[in-house]
């Protein structure tokens, strides 16, 4: 499928996709899976699958371009770095980025909230985290949004606070006042929970934050590949997100920054094309973004990356949202009727994503997930990385099911079968 | 891998509940978040009774379980061996299809076998024997698990 | 080609590979530049070209198995984590690891060496490194093995000290002992040099770092594409190579480690799977290697370096280092014969890798290595990230060429023919 | 990309060597390490003399001897035309093919044309130009320098 996914409505859904026509660019999706059931691939949150024209990409790299970037002088070296670099315009263009200077590519998400974390321990003032600071994130965090912090808070004496959660499942920003002070330097909180599925209000939380002077992160991990971006509607300082939950290859995240702010901020590590020139005894730094991207970068990634970002732009950004905001009110309402079946998130589809997390009587998640897996259907169970969210609210863990722009409300109705199975099967 | 035997331990699990007892551990599966409380009495080297409570899946509930049916009036090199044998087994991979010995040592938690084909649930197996392992190392001192483990 | 690369001896070199047979692996190296020029790609030591095998490994696992790893209960993500798993295993089979959970995939071997770097910095006694201890490297390190350090000593307050190179491009160790000292907590050395092409002696070294109690890390960058490797063997603490360089994909690199280090030492990068429990106020930490692994990792990239592991280890890693020994001797000997050429470092081939670095009269290497491009041949020019090593030889840059296993005699005669076409067009 | 012109102003290059001047100024191209040391004298707004001396490509030097060509006896905005003029040309990646009017202007630089589509070498051909409009810069104060660009 090159262009033109009509939008179908066979199901009476409105804003779906035309998915049978993009089920066919990913391959795994014809997969069977213990003797011959389809696979119901449903953790899309951990992990999206690849379209071909992403693989066709890394294939055409590695077999026709490859070299390593920056400094060379040969045919090859110059088609590398110009894919390398192209990959860093299409993601610029993809957050409507005010410069591709301010687009860093890391590993994985993990590695950006790392970044600014540890940049802000080493950084001059006004930026600098040390004791007598104050770093806020919220109860909903992703691990990686919470380690690096309280990594930076041990070492640095600063104080980490958090926003806690309500009942329904979304921030409780009713103290905002005495959560966010003028002690505080960065807030860092997720766009879009990989648990819950709720989607947070940015502006109360930047308009505090910008009042008291520190500065904002956000993890954009399950919303960059879901929705619209517009890292400059945002007014966030730095952004976060990851390749592999968007179509591109494992081994690739983002880091978008702020310019000055990445001018002024200290290099991470250090070595290979981050540096201006180096003696034996000092280093001076290359200016953004390639102060902090040290040693070969992953050029097959970014490449790919840039493939994903063109495959979901020729989509459209819109009407995937659309499509993931039809099939998670379908689900919700399909789920709502399994017995016993408790949602933990917001049970309505406004302001979430396509992830809903549930718990299915004292069924343990683990016996959830299984039995649903004999069946073909993949989903998570567990913590989902962010065990805070489940002690918040009382349980060892959940059953997650996620969707992208190839679920379909037959595969949402597979997973509510699944469950009146598994029901059956431990009753 | 949910067998009809796992599934009648997990609802009707034997011995369940905290008993008095000579140790008392703590037992968590970081990973999965599955955890058990466990105390065992002993009577000598005789297994006098092993009483449990905890959170988790069918397979680690009903592990438990069996662990004890299968361990309760025995001593402690004879129960040793078992723990071995089933930990032998849930490391398997799958590779090891129990044969009339095994199945006569370990009963009930031959059924188990099948789960040493999931990685990601052997850890769930094996929570509630660990325990009683390191339960018995606490009653008994670590050198009679040690002796029992070289018998 | 599966099995069995008999050897050839077409040119009278004793020990080359087949390499007809090998480079029908290597899609790209059927490639034309420059109107139909066919490729000589002489730039192995920036990156390597990769075998249809790694590609294909790579293709499958995206097709056929992509999930993320570890805590999945579905089969795609079991699968997934079979693999990557997997992979470490044969990385650790390749380098003779005591033990599999002594492998770190990291992103590249800057982020290996950065990794050691800074968990001295932040370890415990008796591995802290801070102000009142000493840091030692060389001359001839890769900006990758500088930079980090230098920033260490910065931030801690601890003296950066290095070896000297003498004129033949060798280690000066005349004075180890002042070198190394009581003080010294990390000697951080090149196995080969990237730019000289040294083989540097290990055992002088480690044996004077054991006797003052200080940590040895080997950057084996250069060297585990090419040669055996046997962590044992060398008696390091760690070592760091990275994947790009051994027919793997870019994105991944490895840090072994002693599995007591590891243990001990703090983690660095926070979040996703690197933890063992996670409260809003504290976490403690997985084991290695995991510790040292957060956030989705580089899954299909390990995926794909297991299976060039697998490629080299088929071939031989002996006989590959057979082949290029005849391939450097041939170089060095018809290198020599161009007149105005000068080799920086060794010029004959004990105790050297296949690069081999040099100067053409006053021709600028950005000439030199241009007007080979349009003769279809791929050198690197400039100072290859080692600007001391120029520095020290009073040049600012150097032609660059590498060999690997796929390179031939008649590459070797290009070149040298390239040369004197250079010279006479700049003459 | 080695046109004939390059390579003469290589071998023979126009004003080479350091004269006194009234600003000097010293560039670094930390990617491949080319460097120059440029002065500029100047007699009100006309260019009397730029000397220089560097290390560097074939490019680097043949561009510093076309500037020196170029600009000798200019006045400053016309300078400045010619300077804004090669630099649109250089970043053009190769999309510029120089019309009549820019051969006019630009002469014996408008052989740099093909070195605008290596991206690694463009910084070489630009270092001298870079250099001048810094040393100018100093020279006549940046006033000076900002009102002849937007002539
Ligand atoms: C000796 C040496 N060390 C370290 C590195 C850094 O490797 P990477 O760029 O993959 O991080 C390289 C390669 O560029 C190298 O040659
Ligand atoms: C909200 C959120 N933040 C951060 C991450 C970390 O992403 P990665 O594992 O790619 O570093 C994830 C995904 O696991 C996530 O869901």
């Amino acid at each position: 499928m090159t262009e033109g996914h009509p939008v179908s409505d066979v199901s009476g859904l409105p804003g779906l996709l035309d998915t049978e026509a993009i089920r066919k660019d990913f391959p795994i999706l014809d997969r069977t899976v213990h003797e011959g059931r389809p696979l119901v691939y449903l953790d899309n949150a951990a992990s999206s699958q690849k379209p071909r024209q992403v693989l066709d990409a890394l294939a055409d790299y590695y077999e026709r371009h490859h070299a390593n970037v920056h400094r060379g002088v040969h045919v090859l070296a110059e088609e590398a770095t110009a894919l390398y670099e192209g990959a860093r315009d299409k993601v610029a263009a993809f957050i409507n980025a005010p410069s591709r200077d301010e687009v860093v590519f890391t590993k994985n998400a993990s590695e950006s909230l790392n970044l600014v974390a540890n940049m802000l321990g080493l950084a001059d003032e006004p930026y600098r985290v040390d004791s007598g600071t104050e770093i806020v994130i919220t109860e909903m965090e992703h691990h990686s949004n919470i380690v690096p912090w309280q990594l930076l808070a041990q070492r640095t004496g600063a104080k980490l606070k958090w926003f806690g959660l309500t009942d329904e499942g979304r921030l409780d920003l009713s103290r905002i006042d005495e959560v966010i002070t003028e002690r505080t330097k960065i807030v860092s909180f997720v766009l879009v929970s990989n648990v819950l599925g709720t989607h947070n209000p940015v502006e109360a939380i930047v308009r505090r934050a910008q009042e008291v002077g520190a500065l904002v992160l956000i993890d954009a991990s399950q919303a960059a590949p879901h929705m619209p971006m517009d890292v400059q509607s945002l007014q966030a300082d730095f952004v976060a997100f990851t390749g592999h939950k968007m179509c591109g290859p494992t081994g690739i995240g983002v880091l978008w920054g702020r310019q000055e702010l990445l001018e002024d901020l200290p290099p991470f590590l250090g070595g290979g094309e981050m540096i201006e020139t180096v003696t034996m005894s000092s280093s001076t730094y290359a200016p953004a973004p390639h102060k902090f991207e040290a040693g070969t970068p992953p050029i097959a990634q970014a490449v790919g990356l840039g493939a994903a970002v063109d495959y979901l732009t020729a989509i459209g950004m819109e009407r995937i949202a659309a499509h993931e905001r039809a099939i998670t009110g379908y689900a919700l309402e399909r789920l709502s009727r399994v017995e016993g079946l408790r949602i933990i998130g917001p049970v309505t589809p406004e302001d979430r994503g396509a992830t809903i997390s549930f718990t299915l009587g004292d069924i343990h998640p683990h016996d959830v997930g299984q039995v649903l897996d004999e069946q073909g259907i993949a989903v998570r169970v567990g913590h989902h990385c962010a065990r805070p969210v489940c002690l918040r609210y009382g349980i060892p863990a959940t059953t997650r099911a996620s969707f992208y722009l190839y679920s379909t409300p037959a595969e949402v109705d597979a997973l509510a079968d699944g469950l009146e199975y598994v029901r059956g099967f431990f009753g | 891998m949910y067998q009809e035997v796992i599934l009648d331990h997990y609802k009707n699990p034997h011995g369940h509940g905290l008993r008095a007892g000579d140790a008392e551990v703590h037992h968590v599966n970081p990973t999965c978040g599955d955890e058990i409380t466990l105390r065992v009495r002993y009577d000598g080297e005789r297994i006098a009774d092993v009483s449990y409570e905890g959170q988790g899946c069918s397979i680690s509930q009903a592990s438990a379980s069996v662990l004890n049916e299968l361990l309760v009036d025995r001593e402690l090199p004879e129960a040793l061996e078992i723990q071995r044998t089933f930990l032998e087994l849930m490391q398997s991979r799958g590779q090891i299809t129990p044969d009339d010995a095994m199945e006569e040592l370990l009963q009930d938690a031959v059924a188990f076998a099948g789960v040493s084909k999931y990685p990601a649930r052997v850890k769930c197996a094996l929570l509630s024997w660990m325990a009683w392992k390191d339960a018995t190392a606490q009653a008994l001192g670590d050198e009679a698990t040690a002796r029992g483990e070289q018998s």
